[in-house]
């Protein structure tokens, strides 16, 4: 039935964990449609039929058909409304499933240009165009663009997500089955926007683990020239992690930052992904790449609680190559041991003044 | 409002039958120099006529260009960029060009006068100059061509329209001196319905279209200013960087899809409502029933015209929007559906212990139940959260919007201009070229969208210059049914033009029809009535003789 | 023509007091500028910007005597702009 | 004179509610401003603050009188033609002209102090001692409003100097002065629009 429903509808194959689940509902939601069209379609022929005119001439006076009750109307109202909010429900959870990534998975950086996709891994592998990935695990899609809106849509897996400009976000998906799937960018991005495409190659777990993790080279793409430049590395292929740290000390962010949990003017980056970070104003927030994202193009949004804000924008400064590799640093240190005794802000911390413009102040 | 007095006598006071040689109607008299500075509502309708006209071809001769190049899945007829500037110019010119002014400036300006029992609408001056200021506002729209042509897609997104090497500038201010002209036209008519009506005729009298006509003026007056701030700052960011949506400079580029949907989802009822007044004068007339339900088709307008601004979130869905959003205006999103669902049914029943003939207005009425229908569950489908994810900015959507715009409005606006077409002109159209046009136009419809549907399914993304080979049977069979649909469009023209310059005269009420236009000439004399006209009838009161 | 001989008995010094009352709303404002309110700054500003408009709206504008049609437009339009602003920050501010 | 409106009470009726609605797109057009301003102040919170005390409040608060008071000026001048004084109501017009003036040379002169010390709008902003996106928003979101405000200032002292000069040459009278009602019920609206400019643009600390 399944099958069978699928190729009815053109649909492409149900490759990714809650593929098959999105596509029960469109089922249900296409045929009740279709039904709902086709008793207004029979309704429509049997009263044309029945009540066409018989005579050319003016018919004499008819007595006034009554017109529908209150009754009538409020139930066909309140009937579609429940129809339409059951769809809703069921729609919004789905939609909650795939909008909240599950901790713990393969996390993947991407970037988004006019008009190729590229893939950071955290052992420091880049390929372009073809992303690779292993079956049966969470895989977790942190997605930048440099450029304009793109939008990353894999239709096997049921995903989409747009990529944008100075933000992160999110999407995951695990693949059941080997193969090849294609990817699209769906929103409209300029000349070549049809051809920016690319395709995710999913891999049983050994045969991922073989021959990707293991080769720091990508098997397929060749590791993109211009990462290595951006980040004024030597030429050798490191972790993503070490590329952080390498930015990290080239973009000024241990001057407030520490890597091994000690306090300073800055929270320190151990034991930060993935922990809830108190605000100082409202409710606490998990420490994901989209709000390490944030803290650095906008530190002023969400700031720690106990430390001054006093953190200068780096929207227009960091490459997202480099946000990404500096996310990584972090996520990396997430199990980091810290120093138990260290108080949360030392309590003799330097009174420090508002920094004024950066190397170069903001972009022009 | 005043709810309609039972008491009076059910009689109408009508003006005499003009005879034959009776003093010009509003056509004759005057040379072109009155006819361009006329502020007569129903020269200016024809005047509007002509220009939206026009605007339909210059908009589907793009489509077929479109569709010619999608037939193969590389190039077939022009570059990338020559295509990416035709959907942009298609888009542009058949929602703001067309499909947003079509009805109202046109049926609306001829009939709502008429079917108030009025001489005019409240301001004619102003009239006018909506009609210029749409002319204006074309030119400089389509001055973007001279100037390379712009290539942003009509929804103008940023960062990429405040990036392109295009003329995209030319276009927003060519968008946004056309709203002004449909901010005028929605003040003009608002103003009418409350303050021109003619004796006897209380709110529970008017006929439906002034309804829809009254609704999609709210959105007019409301929303229009939205889109046009904020395709001003788009211009503006182009010509002097002021950087609110660019992220380079700290903007946030998803403000400007908020303002953007904000006008343009509303404006999607701007496009419909007045077509949804259109086919329910029609199902009365060719049923000689009233509708099922006043009540349910006067009041779902209305709600149709404030809840549609509350839905505009849906086009977000995966843009980044957040969850919170993304649940409320999903909820929102079925509310204003059911408004829409309510009047389809209504319109079923009115069919009921009719007597139901089949003209070509009828034809498209039925066109329009169906593909409306088939449009609007889609609709529901892609308000869906979780589908919209695998369908959001894919063919899906195309066939979508095209169902409800093309099939409702279009088929709608088709139905107008053969109901009305003795009203305008005094002549009849040929009955059975019409009824060939119809059904050719619906096959070739039917035959474009439906594979289209099928490609959002597979994943195809709207916009594609090129496409996987895999996708090609399906476009071919969609680029088939636009040349049977441009067939159908061609030979509407011709039997349409064949009937102006030649049809036979009609007499005064070729239909039978009892809504308030039909008591005066038609076509109909520059005051509309002889004399004042009192109302003691509601308009679909066939059960009474005439 | 009730319209206009009621306009002629009307006197003057209601609009001169609706002027004293938004001067009076403008100087409280203006010193509240200057109390710790914390994060409840702003919305006392619109608040007393919200009671200005309604006083420029009566008294000057003379909402009361337009149509129905006219009151029920300016609630309209409020809740149309308060829903623009509103999308928008719930957006911004849970995303 | 009434054209085709039946009688002048209607062809009044219909002139108020068409001006009011244009009124409401005018709104609307500050609307899509606002809506915009709420989004950033959102985000950037503190910066917006921080920003708009740069913003010489002694300035704005002068302009909020001026504003109310020339208000009060147009009202009494509606007032006066009602009661049939057509040459008081046309000197309180030049007087609230005179008042829009003094408005726009506050503003010039708040502009001119923000060029000096950098404060442009967009790309060209560069003042140093506030190198932030959020303020660079701000003042962005400073100009763009008070600049569209500005014009609509403009627009109201040309129309109410068209009808002051009528209404002193003695072209109203106390039943007809239409055009004198309508201007004046847009420079109100010019008013509104600035009581929420104000503490949006000033008064945040």
């Amino acid at each position: 039935m399944n099958e069978l429903m699928r190729r009815l509808l053109f649909l492409p194959p149900q490759a990714s964990g809650f593929a098959r689940d999105f596509d029960y509902l469109h089922y249900a939601v296409i045929t009740v449609s279709m039904l709902g069209v086709l008793a207004v379609a029979l309704a429509l022929l049997w009263f044309s039929f029945k009540y066409r005119r018989r005579t050319q001439t003016t018919d004499p006076a008819r007595p006034r058909p009554e017109p529908l009750t209150h009754a009538q109307e409020f139930g066909t109202a309140f009937g579609l409304l429940a129809l339409f909010v059951g769809f809703w429900c069921f729609g919004v959870r789905q939609y909650a499933v795939m909008q909240r990534v599950p901790p713990g998975g393969l996390l993947v950086y991407v970037t988004a240009k006019q008009w190729m996709w590229s893939f950071d891994y955290a052992n420091g592998n880049r390929t372009n165009e073809t992303l690779y990935v292993p079956t049966g695990r969470t895989v977790e899609l942190a997605m930048t663009s440099r450029d304009v809106i793109h939008s990353f849509y894999v239709p096997a897996f049921r995903i989409k997500k747009d990529v944008i400009p100075g933000r992160t976000t999110s999407v995951w998906f695990s693949a059941v089955r080997p193969g090849v799937y294609p990817i699209f960018c769906a929103e409209y991005c300029g000349l070549d926007h049809s051809v920016m495409r690319g395709r995710v190659v999913a891999l049983t777990p050994n045969e991922f683990a073989e021959r990707f993790e293991r080769t720091p080279r990508a098997p397929g793409g060749a590791t993109h020239p211009l990462a290595e430049a951006e980040l004024g590395g030597n030429g050798e292929l490191t972790s993503l992690a070490a590329r952080g740290e390498r930015v990290a000390a080239a973009r000024g962010c241990l001057r407030c930052h520490t890597l091994d949990g000690t306090p300073h003017l800055g929270p320190s980056w151990a034991r930060l992904y993935g922990h809830e970070v108190p605000l100082e104003s409202g409710a606490p927030v998990v420490a994901d790449a989209a709000y390490l994202t944030e803290s650095m193009m906008e530190p002023l949004a969400k700031v720690h609680r106990g430390f001054s804000p006093i953190m200068p924008t780096y929207r227009g400064i960091l490459q997202p190559a480099e946000t990404a590799a500096l996310v990584e640093l972090i996520r990396s240190l997430a199990d980091a041991p810290i120093q138990p005794t260290a108080p949360l802000v030392s309590a003799d911390a330097p009174a420090v003044t508002l920094p004024t413009a950066l190397d170069g102040g903001i972009a022009p | 409002m005043t709810a309609p007095s039972l008491t009076l006598p059910r009689t109408v006071e009508e003006p005499p039958l003009l005879a034959p040689a009776a003093p010009a109607d509003y056509l004759h008299g005057g040379g072109v120099r009155s006819w361009l500075l006329t502020r007569d509502h129903k020269r200016i309708a024809v005047m509007f006529l002509g220009a939206t006209s026009l605007s339909l071809l210059l908009g589907g001769i793009l489509a077929l260009l479109l569709r010619v190049e999608l037939l193969t899945p590389g190039p077939t007829i022009m570059s990338a960029g020559a295509y990416n500037r035709s959907f942009t110019m298609h888009g542009i010119v058949m929602v703001f060009m067309f499909m947003i002014p079509a009805i109202p400036t046109v049926f609306g300006n001829f009939l709502l006068p008429l079917m108030l029992g009025a001489r005019d609408v409240a301001f004619p001056r102003l009239n006018l100059a909506s009609f210029y200021v749409y002319l204006l506002g074309s030119a400089i729209t389509l001055t973007s061509l001279v100037a390379g042509g712009a290539d942003m897609g009509w929804t103008f997104y940023v960062p990429y329209s405040t990036t392109s090497p295009s003329a995209v500038a030319n276009v927003a201010f060519g968008v946004f001196v056309l709203g002004l002209s449909s901010v005028m036209t929605g003040i003009n008519f608002i103003v009418t319905v409350h303050t021109m009506r003619t004796a006897g005729l209380s709110w529970h009298r008017l006929p439906l279209f002034v309804w829809s006509l009254y609704g999609t003026s709210i959105i007019q007056v409301l929303a229009t200013p939205v889109l046009g701030m904020s395709l001003l700052l788009v211009a503006a960011d182009r010509l002097f960087g002021i950087g609110i949506f660019d992220p380079a400079l700290g903007g946030d580029p998803l403000l400007f899809q908020h303002l953007f949907w904000f006008y343009s989802h509303p404006a999607v009822y701007i496009m419909i409502l007045p077509a949804m007044g259109v086919i329910s004068e029609v199902v009365c007339v060719y049923s000689r029933n009233p509708p099922a339900s006043y009540r349910a088709i006067a009041y779902s307008s209305l709600g149709i015209a404030l809840v549609g601004f509350l839905t505009w979130g849906h086009h977000l869905f995966v843009a980044g929007m957040s969850l919170f959003d993304g649940a409320v205006f999903g909820v929102l999103s079925m509310f204003v559906a059911v408004f829409s669902a309510i009047k389809v049914f209504t319109w079923t029943a009115t069919l009921r212990r009719g007597s139901v003939s089949f003209e070509t207005p009828m034809l498209y009425f039925f066109w329009f139940m169906f593909l409306f229908a088939f449009g609007g569950m889609t609709g529901v489908a892609v308000a869906t959260s979780s589908l919209d994810i695998h369908w959001h900015d894919t063919y899906f959507v195309v066939a979508h919007f095209h169902f409800i715009m093309v099939g409702g409005t279009l088929t709608a606006y088709l139905a107008a201009l053969h109901y009305w077409f003795p009203k305008f002109f005094g002549r009849r159209y040929n009955e059975r070229w019409a009824t060939i046009a119809s059904v050719t136009v619906f096959v070739g419809f039917v035959l474009t969208f439906v594979p289209q549907f099928l490609l959002g399914n597979a994943g195809m993304p709207r916009r594609y210059y090129a496409y996987p080979p895999e996708f090609q049977w399906l476009n071919v069979l969609s680029t088939g049914g636009a040349s049977i649909l441009a067939a159908g469009m061609l030979l509407t023209l011709v039997e349409l033009g064949y009937a102006l310059a030649a049809g036979p005269r009609t007499e005064r009420n070729p239909w039978g029809s009892r809504s308030y236009e039909w008591l005066s000439a038609s076509p109909p004399p520059t005051e509309n009535f002889e004399n004042e006209l009192v109302i003691a009838r509601g308009p679909y009161d066939y059960h009474l003789p005439e | 023509m009730e319209r206009e001989t009621s306009k002629s008995r009307e006197r003057a010094w209601p609009l001169v007091l609706a002027w004293v009352a938004l001067a009076v709303l403008t100087s409280l404002s203006f010193g509240a500028r200057y109390l710790p309110l914390g994060v409840f700054a702003t919305p006392v500003a619109l608040a007393i910007a919200v009671a200005k408009a309604c006083v420029v709206l009566t008294w000057f504008m003379q909402l009361r005597r337009e149509a129905t049609s006219v009151r029920l437009l300016v609630w309209v339009v409020t809740f149309t702009v308060v829903l623009a602003c509103a999308g928008v920050m719930g957006d911004v501010a849970f995303r | 004179m009434e054209g085709h409106f039946e009688s002048v009470e209607r062809k009044a009726e219909a002139a108020h509610l068409g001006m009011w609605l244009f009124l409401a797109s005018e709104v609307l057009l500050f609307g899509a401003l606002f809506a915009v301003y709420s989004g950033c102040r959102v985000e950037f919170g503190a910066d917006f603050v921080v920003a708009s005390s740069h913003n010489s409040i002694a300035i704005g608060t002068t302009n909020t009188f001026v504003l109310v008071t020339s208000s009060l000026c147009a009202a009494l001048a509606v007032h006066g033609a009602r009661s049939g004084h057509l040459r008081r109501a046309a000197a309180l017009l030049g007087v609230t002209v005179l008042f829009g003036l003094a408005f726009l040379v506050l503003k010039g002169v708040e502009y001119g102090e923000h060029f000096q010390s950098g404060i442009f709008p967009g790309s060209h902003y560069h003042y140093a001692e506030l190198p932030t996106h959020g303020a660079n928003a701000f003042f962005t979101l400073y100009y763009l409003m008070t600049a569209l405000h500005g014009l609509h200032v403009t627009g109201g002292m040309l129309a109410l100097g068209v009808v002051g000069h009528r209404a002193w040459r003695g072209g109203y009278s106390a039943e007809r002065h239409l055009p004198l009602e309508l201007s004046v019920l847009y420079w109100h609206l010019v008013d509104v629009i600035w009581l929420f400019l104000w503490p949006l643009l000033y008064l945040m600390h």
